[in-house]
């Protein structure tokens, strides 16, 4: 479904992506890991458009997308969640939401049809499949942390994506909030059929839900297979832990 | 979210201060009704540029360029082409929206700061063609006794006509603000990024918001004709474009009708306390100033904040 | 000057030199509000007023010493420091508290500045115009390939490059200018090294300003001073500050050179529009480089 | 909507309706409209100084009728939507009987076009756009002050006697510089028809470096620059004519050149040997009645009365004196009265035209000179050029407003 082929970005010099590949199949869950600074966040900003490629290509659905704006990706069928919390903080969760799903049915240019006789019942929907039905109202910039996290991922599922690229999703969450998220994730996957690529810290999410784990290290992907596979690999290992303690399996 | 909903309860006053505003001329002397009607026209330039400006973020330093070239546009229409007033009526919100096209096309590829200042720097070549242009647009003198029809010409006429305009205008952009290009734009304001990321060209967006800004505040502009029936090149200079601004601000750039109030008190501010005093800007500077330090979201956000701390507001939530 | 002249006419010569000396008051103003705009972000439209008050203190200045040489240097050596002393008052008491707000109130706070310090120089100095004598040194012109240039002009075009040579000293030599530097760049980093990022902003605020005053003392002796004379110049330096790129000094003498030159070889071109020269060369210049010629420190 | 958004707006209505329950007066008021802010003021406080002068002179002693004359001021700070607000203002709330100001040409013509509507008489005091009476010109309207076309005119017919040939015109980029201009360009030509121009500069209003196009004119060799400056152009023009050397190079005129406005900022600054017209001069004629005014306004303010002082006091002294004559506070009596009324001044007998309602003035050309006896130039060689040498004629005015 989704292919990258060497793609390259440097910002002044360097660089942060430096030729990485991956493969996503339909229906799979992917994730990438790597240390801090690998360049996960950065691959994908280039794959989501939202900053261009220097080289490489990205191609989704047999349909090369390389250095298109971020609009036309993801009216392809690509959504995104962000790690930092990146949502509309002035408009209640409802808003937020409902501004996705417009953007995808394309009724933004609508100029005199009140937004709140419009695609309410799809923006309950998401809402209720993230937990969020009873904070529809709030102003999403007053939730807490953990909220504003599922608000994040709720706005991605507006877009009704084939593809849903989630980046850190479990980032700054509590304990309970971290398995509430898993079950999520795992619930869009099998009830959805949704293909989702997520990048993560937390090794044992990782290896609970992924199909297949990518690894990143400074900017290349040194590896792409089975969770077992990767556990293993010295690459990695090295990467990880130094090479002095080589020879342990990954977590 | 600061918006007004309509659908509240409350929604019987909208029709009683319509009512108001229409029986005024019949107890108001003509000074007062003339001044309602100067709120109205500044009202709703102020409300144009909140368009872009609170409700997209954008940072439109130069509006008064589009005010005041509806304004030229409906006078020049009338005099030099010789037009019926009602053609350059509706001239000059075109024209301005089209101007606004143009500039808003080579500005939106920038944010912020930097869309303000290359918007102030082209602006300002528009002010310094109207200004110089003696033949057509009669330079610094600017045009005057622009003649209105008689239906219109007197002050409760104008009074009238401006009041029927600014308020299908207001509904217009009332209704705007709620569609969902309301919705994006506003989406847009909190955060570009992931508007883009959701699906929305955010540059497109911000260029058709430009344009209606730019035909509103057209509109504005041939209000004034209507009631001052002159247009002045000093309607493009920049001061004004701030005076604006400070209007959005006072009033609350985050909620609908807070420009109108603060031009009202713009206007109210100037005309009463230049009749005691020639230090009127003084004025004018120390209780912007002061708005500005402990009122940042302005008069009306500041009341509404105040409303909802009390918890008055249950009835008025919103959707 | 034998060798220039035969390159180019006489009178295109004196445009550029005189050109020079206008960019020179348009280079430290704007210096002095790209420094301002860089550290401390704010778009300072009341520098305006400062250069005109500048302008008045110098003309108050001039005549407590009596006129003449010792009025003139006496005013453009106090006239700067009055208007810094200004400033930093009114930036320990109001700005200092409100650096976190948004660009935006920034800009209409310094409006509310601009608007009450307009007033409040008409309620010092009325509504007249002032001048300041120019000492007799510098009287009447010196002619350069039988074309005057007034002594004064080639004054201020020597004056430009120190101002400029001195904003560099300070921002890459003095601690407070690495230091401010750095903050332009990042201010949360700065404050947890443990630096009162607060008073190197007073410094560099209060430095700006001074910039704004030297500006108005130094044009003092060849315009009359009036109200109403910082709403062209705050333009002018507004524009020159984009055109070089904001925050940037460099940019700022870059965009005062660009200004200053279109603006008098404008008038050779097609006198009648020669003020249009200037705005379309900044225009040009953003369509091609949006954030302006130089590195913007934003 | 929000209640209390929709009550705040009421209250404000209110209010509004409250205050505007205002009463009538009873002496005959004038609303006076003009710039009290910025360069201009050089020029306005003595219209209302003058205006003054003769208002206390007649409140002091109950004038013709019997009434007292109050007068209210507004500072429009050059801006004319405000201008034309308080203009407004003033009629609609204030009920005055007269309007007078103001500086600003685009204020007094649109002033003008309101006081036409409304049928009050408008003076005004200091605006020089011959359109006041010239085209736009109307029953309600009367202008105090020289006009543009005027003021050229009279340069032309002293310039024509003067052996220059070549000539450079340069001036401030509006209404006011291009009028100057081509008035005296267009009588010149017409007066001696071997003149030749050789270019024109333009700057815009408030430039105060004016070397460039000082040296881009020294560059053409012309023998006479007209120099149409207004308002701080004025000083700043000259400022640079003497740094640059150009006053001793080639001569100039500007208009109001020799007058006190111009010349008393610049103290012993100023170039010598510019041309210039002006409608008054303190020190000139040297008749009784002038020498009788400058005390008085010496006595009274401390200092000497410029052009406007003679403007302000002459409209003081025609609207006494018209209402006088009207017998009653009635401002069609009133118009019919003063059209047309010929009334004694500083400056001898002014005639208010009764067919465009332009005041007649003589107009002084001179050159100018240190004297001991001032701390400022003075105008030598002073020529009276009377009203009726330069002024358009009556059918001239009529083919004009068609």
């Amino acid at each position: 479904m989704l292919r990258i082929e060497g793609i390259q970005k440097s910002f002044g010099g360097f660089m942060a992506v430096n030729g990485a590949n991956l493969g996503v199949q339909k229906g799979e869950i992917v994730a990438v890991i790597g240390p801090n600074g690998a360049g996960k966040t950065t691959l994908f900003n280039l794959i989501t458009g939202i900053i261009k490629p220097d080289g490489g290509r990205v191609i989704f659905k047999e349909e090369e997308i390389t250095g298109l704006p971020a609009y036309r990706i993801c009216k392809k069928g690509m959504s995104r969640s962000f790690q930092v919390v990146n949502i509309f903080s002035r408009l209640t969760v409802f808003e937020n939401v409902q501004i996705a799903v417009l953007s995808r049915h394309g009724k933004t240019f609508n100029l005199f049809t009140p937004s709140r006789k419009l695609l309410i019942e799809e923006t309950s929907d998401i809402l209720q499949s993230v937990g969020l039905t009873d904070k529809g109202r709030s102003v999403s910039g007053s939730l807490s942390h953990g909220d504003q996290k599922a608000l994040e991922i709720a706005i991605a599922l507006g877009g009704h994506p084939e593809l849903l690229i989630l980046d850190e999703p479990t980032a700054g969450l509590s304990p309970e909030e971290t398995i509430r998220c898993i079950d999520l994730i795992k619930r869009l996957s099998a009830d959805l059929g949704l293909t989702i690529l997520f990048c993560e810290h937390d090794m044992e999410l990782v290896f609970a839900i992924a199909n297949r784990i990518m690894v990143m290290v400074r900017g290349k992907s040194i590896i792409q297979g089975l969770p077992a596979d990767v556990r293993c690999n010295r690459e990695v290992q090295d990467a990880y832990l130094g090479e002095s303690e080589s020879g342990v399996c990954l977590a | 979210m600061a918006t007004l909903n309509i659908r509240g309860k409350e929604s019987w006053l909208v029709p009683i201060l319509f009512i108001l505003l229409l029986v005024f001329p019949l107890v108001l002397t003509r000074f007062y009704t003339y001044l309602l009607a100067l709120i109205f026209v500044s009202g709703l330039a102020a409300m144009s540029l909140n368009l872009v400006l609170g409700y997209g973020g954008i940072y439109q330093f130069h509006h008064a360029v589009f005010y005041g070239v509806g304004a030229y546009g409906a006078a020049l229409t009338i005099t030099k082409l010789g037009y019926s007033p009602w053609i350059g009526f509706l001239v000059g919100p075109l024209l301005a929206a089209f101007i606004s096209l143009v500039m808003g096309a080579i500005c939106v590829r920038l944010s912020k700061l930097y869309f303000g200042m290359l918007q102030i720097s082209l602006g300002s070549l528009v002010w310094a063609i109207v200004y110089r242009w003696y033949s057509f647009t009669g330079g610094d003198d600017g045009i005057h006794g622009v003649s209105m029809p008689d239906l219109i010409g007197s002050t409760t006429g104008s009074y009238y006509f401006t009041l029927l305009v600014t308020a299908a205008c207001l509904i217009a952009m009332y209704l705007i603000v709620k569609s969902p290009f309301g919705s994006a734009l506003q989406g847009i304001r909190d955060n570009p990024v992931r508007s883009e990321a959701v699906g929305v060209n955010v540059k497109l967006h911000q260029l058709v918001a430009l344009v209606i800004a730019g035909f509103f505040a057209g509109v504005a502009g041939v209000l004034f004709i209507v009631v001052d029936n002159s247009a002045f090149p000093d309607m493009l200079f920049w001061t004004l474009s701030l005076e604006i601004l400070i209007m959005c601000l006072l009033g609350g750039w985050l909620t609908f009708l807070g420009p109108m109030l603060g031009a009202a008190m713009m206007v109210a501010l100037r005309t009463f306390a230049s009749t005691f005093t020639e230090y009127w800007t003084l004025i004018q500077g120390i209780i912007l100033m002061l708005v500005i330090i402990f009122l940042p979201e302005g008069v009306l956000g500041y009341v509404n904040a105040k409303f909802k701390q009390l918890g008055n507001l249950a009835s008025g939530g919103k959707a | 000057m034998e060798f220039l002249s035969s390159i180019c006419p006489p009178e295109i010569l004196c445009q550029i030199l005189v050109g020079l000396s206008r960019m020179t008051i348009l280079f430290i103003v704007a210096s002095g509000l790209t420094l301002i705009l860089g550290v401390l972000r704010i778009p300072n439209i009341a520098h305006g007023s400062l250069y005109m008050i500048g302008a008045f203190v110098a003309f108050s200045v001039s005549k407590w010493f009596g006129g003449g040489t010792t009025g003139f240097w006496m005013a453009v050596v106090l006239a700067p420091f009055a208007v810094a002393l200004l400033s930093l008052v009114v930036e320990r008491g109001i700005f200092a508290h409100l650096y976190e707000r948004e660009h935006l109130m920034l800009l209409l706070l310094t409006f509310s500045f601009a608007l009450i310090l307009g007033d409040l120089v008409k309620v010092v100095w009325g509504g007249e115009y002032r001048t300041v004598q120019l000492p007799g040194s510098f009287k009447g012109p010196i002619p350069v390939e039988s074309l005057p240039i007034p002594i004064y002009n080639i004054f201020l075009v020597i004056i430009g490059p120190f101002v400029a040579l001195g904003l560099w000293f300070f921002t890459n030599k003095t601690k407070i200018g690495k230091i401010s530097r750095a903050a332009a760049v990042d201010r949360e980093m700065v404050g947890a090294v443990g630096i009162n990022v607060s008073w190197v902003f007073a410094i560099v605020f209060v430095i700006g300003c001074f910039l704004a005053g030297m500006g108005g003392a130094l044009v003092s002796p060849i315009v009359n001073i009036t109200l109403g004379m910082d709403h062209t110049l705050i333009m002018e330096a507004f524009l020159i500050v984009i055109m070089g790129g904001l925050g940037n000094v460099w940019g700022a003498l870059l965009g005062a050179l660009i200004f200053g030159l279109t603006q008098s070889l404008g008038i050779l071109i097609w006198p009648q529009f020669g003020i249009v020269f200037p705005y379309a060369a900044a225009v040009t210049v953003l369509l091609f480089r949006p954030t302006g010629l130089l590195k913007s420190t934003w | 909507m929000k209640k209390e958004t929709i009550i705040g707006m009421g209250v404000v209505l209110l209010g509004f309706l409250a205050v505007s329950f205002s009463f009538g007066a009873e002496p005959i008021k004038v609303g006076i409209i003009d710039t009290y802010t910025g360069p201009a003021t050089a020029y306005t406080f003595d219209v209302l100084d003058g205006f003054k002068m003769a208002v206390n002179k007649v409140n002091a002693m109950e004038g013709g009728l019997g009434k007292k004359i109050e007068f209210l001021t507004r500072d429009e700070k050059f801006k004319p939507d405000i201008g034309l607000a308080m203009a407004k203002e003033l009629v609609l709330r204030e009920n005055v009987d007269i309007l007078m100001g103001t500086i600003n040409s685009a204020t007094a013509l649109a002033v003008s076009d309101f006081a036409k509507k409304e049928k009050t008489p408008f003076f005004v005091t200091f605006s020089k756009s011959d359109k006041i009476t010239g085209e736009q010109g109307h029953r309600y309207v009367f202008q105090i002050t020289e006009n543009t076309l005027m003021a050229g005119r009279a340069a032309a017919f002293a310039l024509a006697k003067k052996p220059f040939v070549k000539y450079w015109i340069a001036g401030d980029d509006y209404e006011y510089g291009h009028a100057i201009a081509d008035g005296v360009w267009n009588q010149l030509k017409k007066l001696k028809p071997v003149v030749q121009l050789l270019g024109k500069s333009w700057w815009k209003v408030g430039e105060t470096d004016f070397t460039p196009y000082i040296t881009a004119i020294l560059a053409a060799k012309p023998d006479f620059i007209i120099v149409a400056t207004g308002g701080s152009g004025m000083v700043n023009f000259q400022k640079a004519a003497k740094a640059t050397g150009l006053a001793q190079k080639v001569p100039f005129y500007q208009h109001t050149a020799i007058e006190l406005s111009t010349l008393e900022p610049q103290g012993l600054d100023a170039p010598e040997g510019v041309y210039g017209t002006a409608n008054y001069l303190f020190y000139y004629p040297d008749t009784p009645e002038n020498k009788a005014f400058v005390q008085e306004f010496r006595n009274t303010y401390n200092r000497y009365p410029k052009i406007g002082a003679l403007y302000g006091y002459v409209t003081g002294v025609l609207v006494e004196k018209g209402f006088a004559k009207a017998g009653k506070v009635d401002k069609e009596k009133f118009i019919n009265a003063v059209q047309g009324m010929v009334i004694d001044s500083p400056v001898g007998k002014l005639e208010l035209r009764a067919c465009d309602h332009q005041l007649m003035l003589p107009m002084f050309f001179g050159v100018t000179k240190k004297v001991p006896q001032y701390p400022f130039l003075i105008a030598s060689d002073i020529v009276t050029i009377p009203p009726k040498d330069y002024m358009p004629a009556c059918e001239e005015i009529k083919t004009l407003r068609k």
